[in-house]
């Protein structure tokens, strides 16, 4: 249900993937990489994964959200390597009966993702610069629900959120 | 021949920040203790890792894990930066 | 903004209509046609539009949905004629330099649309019933938020949500 | 010639259940008072409607129109079963 790929995301075949004819609705979110950095054009950018902790980890993330929200599927596929501004470096779908369910868990599943998959951006601006980035342009999002936490490591809740929240996007 | 070492080998990956820091992505590590910690400061200090252990994740074989975790022999140990995915 | 079509939804050209390199989200939602209506299976499937208020009634919702969640662009196309399972009777993305409101614009869109777009769906049934569906088939749902509701009659906010609530699916 | 009437001539659309009820899509009226009520209360009879006015929505001439509005000469009147559209 979660993969990696180095190639572009064909989104009809990703939509293929999840079709039910008792199922009425699909949402689906696509990340796409925007041509700046808090002010910074930005002329390069890569990702990189770890690719076994990332697919089992992204996994179990979004077997969590089909069960919670009782859907007929739910997929995410997430780019890595080089990418051109525009392209797509992260879709997420989801079919279920009811639409807000849909809503819900993909909105839910690309927070978590960000939280805790481990995948990380590259970005390299005009200026000469690059950075590892260090957390997503949106930390002003509230943290996503806990309980699907389970997965986390046994000394407590994955501090990683928190963190994004007190460091807002610190560059290295 | 004897034996003097009462320490172990693990293997280290890196990933994103800490391969560029480190400018490789595996190596193996002879440690004299078992301690995840002890193990990241020494690299921290060789490698000038930017990251207070505070702000990094332990993943061994491939699975988080707590600090507090003593490393076997032979154990494939990852330090995670702050993930940027998405 | 809001279109009718009688022909099959081209997603591709959909998104291609969305699209800026500054924006990273993009949230689409499409309502799919399913084969059974409460327990019934669903033979053949007509939408019929009243077009011209449905295009003004469309495009009211939408512009005021872009103000409110500041974003870069939404769409919204509905099917009219004859259907067949699994078509896309409804689609709308939204894109966006956040992608919470992104999700936030295009559910909320999907209940004003069903709640006040005079749009009609038509099934016929195996057992040879046909029926004017009367509402949602997520009648569960909340209410949309009432803040845009500013095109409504100047005798009251429109009762149709309410109806629907009380009523549940009834058939004529 | 002496003109008798004071009463008005509207038109009235059609959609979707009220079309299959009226078996048309258009006709012209000719009214004896200006009340939109009194012309949903006709047409309902007529045509057995199966809505009480209370689950129906008027529009006059493209627009949605509160049921107290007096109907004009010319007008183009539609009623507006509840839509089940997405």
């Amino acid at each position: 249900m979660f993969r990696l790929t180095e190639a572009p995301i064909e989104i009809r075949a990703m939509r293929d993937t999840l079709s039910n004819p008792a199922c009425g609705g699909f949402v689906s979110f696509e990340g796409r990489v925007r041509n700046h950095h808090q002010g910074s054009e930005v002329v390069k950018l890569e990702y990189e994964a770890y690719p076994k902790l990332a697919i089992s980890e992204g996994n179990r993330i979004l077997a969590a959200l089909k069960q919670k929200y009782g859907l007929s599927g739910i997929l995410c596929v997430h780019r890595t390597g080089e990418l051109s501004v525009g392209e797509i470096a992260v879709w997420i779908g989801a079919i279920g009966v009811h639409r807000r369910e849909c809503f819900a868990a993909v909105s839910e599943a690309m927070s978590l993702i960000k939280e805790s998959v481990p995948i990380w951006k590259h970005e390299w601006y005009a200026n000469g610069d690059d950075e590892w980035v260090r957390c997503s342009h949106e930390h002003e999002e509230a943290p996503a629900d806990q309980v699907i936490r389970h997965g986390r490591p046994p000394s407590g809740p994955h501090p990683v959120a928190t963190i994004m929240k007190e460091d807002g996007r610190r560059r290295y | 021949m004897i034996e003097t070492s009462v320490g172990l080998d693990v293997t280290v990956e890196y990933f994103a920040l800490f391969r560029s820091c480190a400018r490789k992505s595996l190596e193996k590590i002879h440690l004299d203790e078992s301690a995840p910690a002890a193990l990241y400061d020494a690299l921290r200090a060789r490698y000038r890792f930017p990251l207070a252990k505070e702000l990094v994740h332990l993943v061994v074989n491939d699975e988080y894990s707590p600090w507090d975790k003593a490393l076997q022999p032979g154990d494939r140990v990852v330090f995670i930066p702050p993930v940027s995915g998405g």
